[in-house]
């Protein structure tokens, strides 16, 4: 077994499913000589040819359109936005039609798709290369939200979502894709559920709930922390729709404070409804507001490194919320 | 495989030609319970039922793929839906086997029938075509698929976007515009740039028709050659049928208050049903006596769909939440 | 003053701002002639010709592109979406494009536009035209977003949105177009300012708040829960973003619990911002936890009415809410 | 008024010329900086300067309107950009006269010389244009909006939206597409179906032209009849010209690895540049020696715009939420 990042683990799980299952198929932008422009597909139209791994025109709505003509054809696509900021054209594909094909053929049809995308900052993308849409899909029944943040939980729900019987949002945080390495597991081996997050550490004093890049950030936070004998627990969503609302509440009542960490703009973000749901479900167990912790609300991270930085969190401003909630 | 006029036997233009007369009836029995309060909403499908039927009489239920849209209320009979089975969904009964009366009548949608169900949506039924016509191509079973849409449609991103991709490569689809010059109250010259439909075909290197949408006969020939081309390997054809709106929008709409009087009463007159009769009776297939007889049987169908339709139970409150996902 | 219903408020605030300002236009499909599918307007094509009210091809992309562009030469667009539901071909267009031009230009360029949707349930309007997607613009900075519920605050707020230097999505619940008449004050008298919520009914048990068609439907709810001498007290936001964060702090820290009542499917709907905000800011004060009413997590609702009532929230099924945190 | 060859006076061309020398050097020195790790990210306009110039040079700035694209480099100098804002942008300064160092180089904008501020997303320039189009239709004064955008651009809905529409109100609108025959590593038969570009124009009734995008004279002359034609109240042309991608799509790009080697080198031995000083130097307009010293002024101008633009002030981390609504 060797050693991957995040978008070497991308790929294996593209290479590995479309070996198990001949239906799988990739479709996007540049996929396919290129290998993606991030490479998360290099070498596969090589090895599985130009209909198995299609370059399409640059148009996301058809994207869209054509990979849940696809699905509903029994094949599994693979749909990849070249960027989540440009997954925008394809809105009206993937919410009014492609979340409710089930729903609304009462069960007739269905609509087995993945759609890919990179998402998040801090890798001077600017306002359209960086944006963290999450919010938008997690609001849409019918659609599950996959965000990983290691390469082996991008492995593995990567694989679970192309074999789930539903469409799947598979946000990528660009920002680990070429970060930290690990062993993964082959074949089935490497599946792993969606809808099941895990401790990332755990610890007494403050629960810290966050997904995608920002589980480094906070565990690099939780280490400032732990100098001053905070002890926090991190949970990694890991999918946002279902979320795993257990897992936290047990964390939330063990430790009766919660802080959720997201890198999206503040207002609006999928951080809200995890705050909401677990204020009202470990009520009683709270010693101090939920906080959020979040991008401020402006259009998205500029290009300019001092604004980037003004922008993104990064510890120790997640160092300060969690160190003001452990003081409440 | 009917790929001209020849395999067109008596028979079969018969039978078509019951059909369309069964969609007017049920169209205008819709209208009698409509100003009942006995249903809430109709598309109506008067002045398209010809060009419809034609249309689907030239492919092959069953083998083919049907993208349909809402005022395809005939075409939905010529795929095989019973006279019951749209009241039903006119009902919003449990059994529509569409929806089970989760979407307003005329989004029609049978697997095993090869209709795709549809959305209220303008357009994006398009480039879903495109897919199911390359997933079809990659079968190379020489089935095809079959999408409609109005004028109005053309208009839409979605519409160039499909086109597109399924010119590139060459997916056999049969693109169907039902041209009626109005988009609710817009008249084509605010909508459609040019000279019309079937001119847009150019753009993508396809063949564009305009065909008479009251010509039975000529409509079943230009869809059959679309139909040989797809299956040949040819790629696509768009079809721009040129029909009459004879009714409203929808019930929710009043031409009237739009539209000059002298031109909807020019256009009553031109009723395509009327010609289609004429056109069977001149060729010594139908006799005055013999029509006569088929509408008095289709009346007593329209009857007994009704009856059953209206008797039907509602869907069960408790299922509201089902098909959201696989597992609900 | 004649007495107005809601819809008939929208017209009369378009007309007033026409007549007052020569750069207000007003585009959509179906808005010139036929006055739009819900009347809002309704003549006003006749009074100020077509180029001012403009039937535009049925392509919601570019409605919100054309729009941008008459803003940036300084006109005062006035687009209509005609339903919120057909707002997702726009989704590109609105927040990429237009919610960032002044962001985007360090504020060199504004984008001062008012897009118009007809909102939310409960007239049979099924999965495409029912639909509550405010969360998705309330994520959004760089929009502001109002939703209005009683002619004279549709009115007020119109007015004050078209004048308004940054761009609003606006919606309009139609199930209240044609319910209570309001006698409305006139020209810069009905003005109102964006970002005030109006207390609609004061209490001080426990505090509700919300927006929308919900509003009428928390009002009902809450002179039922009067008999068993709960006395709710009610917000009604009317602008979304920005929201009126201290009017409901001051009325949360008076009642000490909190409900947030929305017509949105429940999993990040905009209700989850407010509860967790003032989850947050009201830690202190609460006696209970902040409860959601909101719809069920489907799709949308459906066509049949056993299936729509399922879906919508009634004065029951809030009291049942309401009394549960009452007794929490 | 500039409407044909005739006021294309030496001087005028010489400046022309000097313009595209100027893009040249500039972009020359972008990629020196960018090696040396100074610069973050570029997309050069190599091998398309000519045709941008001879656009530009055609048309009136102060009066048009001009919505640029990414790779416009060349264009924004002819609109009056200096060598030191166009570096200003590129190291993202705060004076940075487009974004104040928000967004990445190429998305330019200036208010004051009717350059329309861009974004980074493909195609929603088109409808926009449009808009503006219709706006100053409306205004009567004879200004027109140029468009540019790449091949890969007219595969969106949202090109098709634009054509549509201005087309349909013949908009004083100059569509112009740079075809460089490859969108990142999409080449153009996986991209555009048909024959080519400029036929698309006869989908909407409108000219359509193709123009070899390195000869001066002939793109000068099909825009200035683009230019009459619009200004004469006559709608928007479609102009296809034909240039070459001499370099990668961006420095994120290497086009070796999906280009063929010797294509490459042939395009290489093409560049546009010697082309247009060579037809200069045969109509004695200029001298080898001229040249020279053309260039070398050009030379000192870069020296002096990147020094200048070096030493500026990054924006202020504190003005990161400034302009996201008018009154911040
Ligand atoms: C995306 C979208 N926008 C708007 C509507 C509302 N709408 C329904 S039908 C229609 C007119 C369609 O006209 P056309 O395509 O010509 O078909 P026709 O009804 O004439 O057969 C409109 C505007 C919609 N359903 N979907
Ligand atoms: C909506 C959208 N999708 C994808 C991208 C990523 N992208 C940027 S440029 C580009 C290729 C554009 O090619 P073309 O239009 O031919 O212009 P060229 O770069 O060749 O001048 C792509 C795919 C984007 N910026 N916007
Ligand atoms: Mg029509
Ligand atoms: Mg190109």
């Amino acid at each position: 077994m060797a050693e991957r990042n995040l978008v070497q683990a991308i790929r294996e799980a593209l290479l590995e499913e479309m070996e198990r299952d001949p239906r799988v198929c990739v479709l996007g932008e540049d996929v396919g000589r290129k290998g993606g422009v991030f490479k998360a597909t290099e070498g596969l139209q090589q090895r599985f040819g130009e209909d198995r791994v299609l370059d399409t025109p640059l148009a996301e709505s058809s994207i869209a359109g054509v990979a849940q003509g696809l699905a509903l054809e029994d094949y599994r696509p693979v749909a990849e936005m070249q960027f989540a900021d440009y997954s925008y054209p394809a809105f009206n594909q993937i919410v009014n039609e492609i979340a409710r094909v089930r729903y609304r053929s009462n069960g007739d049809f269905s609509c087995p798709l993945v759609i890919r995308a990179p998402t998040g900052g801090g890798v001077r993308g600017a306002l359209y290369h960086s944006q963290s849409p999450e919010a938008f899909y997690c609001h849409v029944p019918g659609l599950k939200v996959v965000l990983p943040s290691t390469p082996a939980d991008a492995k593995g729900l990567l694989k679970a979502a192309i074999r789930d019987p539903d469409p799947v949002i598979f946000l990528e945080p660009k920002k680990l894709y070429r970060g930290a390495r690990q062993e993964l597991p082959e074949g089935e081996a490497a599946l792993l559920p969606l809808g099941v997050a895990t401790v990332v550490r755990p610890g007494g004093d403050l629960t810290a709930i966050t997904y995608g890049f920002m589980r480094l950030v906070t565990l690099q936070a939780a280490a400032l922390l732990s100098r001053d004998r905070i002890d926090v627990e991190i949970i990694d969503l890991r999918t946002l729709r279902p979320w795993d609302i257990e897992t936290c509440v047990r964390s939330v009542e063990k430790t009766g404070r919660l802080a959720v960490i997201y890198e999206a703009n503040r207002t609006g973000g999928f951080g809200a409804e995890i705050a909401a749901e677990l204020a009202e479900r470990c009520f009683a167990s709270l010693d101090a507001p939920v906080t959020r912790i979040a991008s401020p609300d402006v259009p998205a991270m500029p290009f300019s490194t001092s604004l980037e930085h003004a922008f993104m969190l990064n510890p120790d401003k997640v160092a300060d919320g969690l160190r003001r909630l452990a003081r409440y | 495989m009917p790929t001209d006029d020849r395999s067109l036997t008596p028979e079969r233009v018969l039978d078509a030609y019951r059909t369309v007369l069964r969609a007017r009836a049920l169209d205008d029995r819709r209208f009698v319970l409509n100003r009942a309060g006995k249903l809430a909403f109709i598309i109506s499908p008067r002045g398209h039922e010809v060009a419809q039927v034609a249309a689907i009489t030239a492919l092959e239920p069953g083998r083919d793929r049907f993208c349909l849209y809402y005022r395809n209320f005939a075409a939905a009979l010529a795929c095989g839906f019973t006279p019951e089975e749209l009241m039903l969904s006119a009902f919003a009964r449990a059994s529509d086997p569409s929806s089970g009366g989760r979407q307003t009548p005329g989004n029609f949608g049978s697997r095993r029938r090869g209709v795709i169900i549809g959305s209220s949506t303008v357009g994006p039924q398009i480039p879903k075509a495109a897919g199911i016509g390359l997933a079809l191509k990659w079968r190379g079973e020489g089935g095809l698929c079959f999408v409609s849409f109005g004028e109005g449609a053309t208009s839409q991103g979605d519409f160039h976007e499909g086109m597109n991709f399924a010119a590139i490569h060459r997916c056999p689809v049969i693109f169907f515009c039902e041209n009626n010059h109005w988009a609710i109250s817009v008249p084509q010259r605010l909508q459609v740039a040019g000279p019309g439909v079937a001119e847009r075909a150019g753009a993508y290197g396809i063949p564009g028709v305009r065909v008479s949408g009251d010509d039975f006969f000529e409509v079943y020939r230009v869809v059959a050659q679309a139909a040989s081309r797809a299956r040949a390997g040819e790629g696509p054809t768009l079809i721009e049928a040129d029909v009459l709106r004879l009714q409203s929008h929808s019930t929710d709409d009043d031409q009237r208050a739009y539209r000059d009087a002298d031109e909807l009463a020019a256009e009553a007159a031109r009723d395509p049903i009327p010609r289609m009769r004429d056109a069977l009776i001149d060729r010594g297939w139908l006799t005055p006596e013999g029509d006569r007889r088929v509408g008095e049987e289709v009346s007593r169908e329209v009857e007994r769909a009704t009856e059953a339709a209206e008797a039907a139970p509602d869907p069960d409150p408790a299922s509201l939440a089902r098909h959201v996902y696989a597992d609900g």
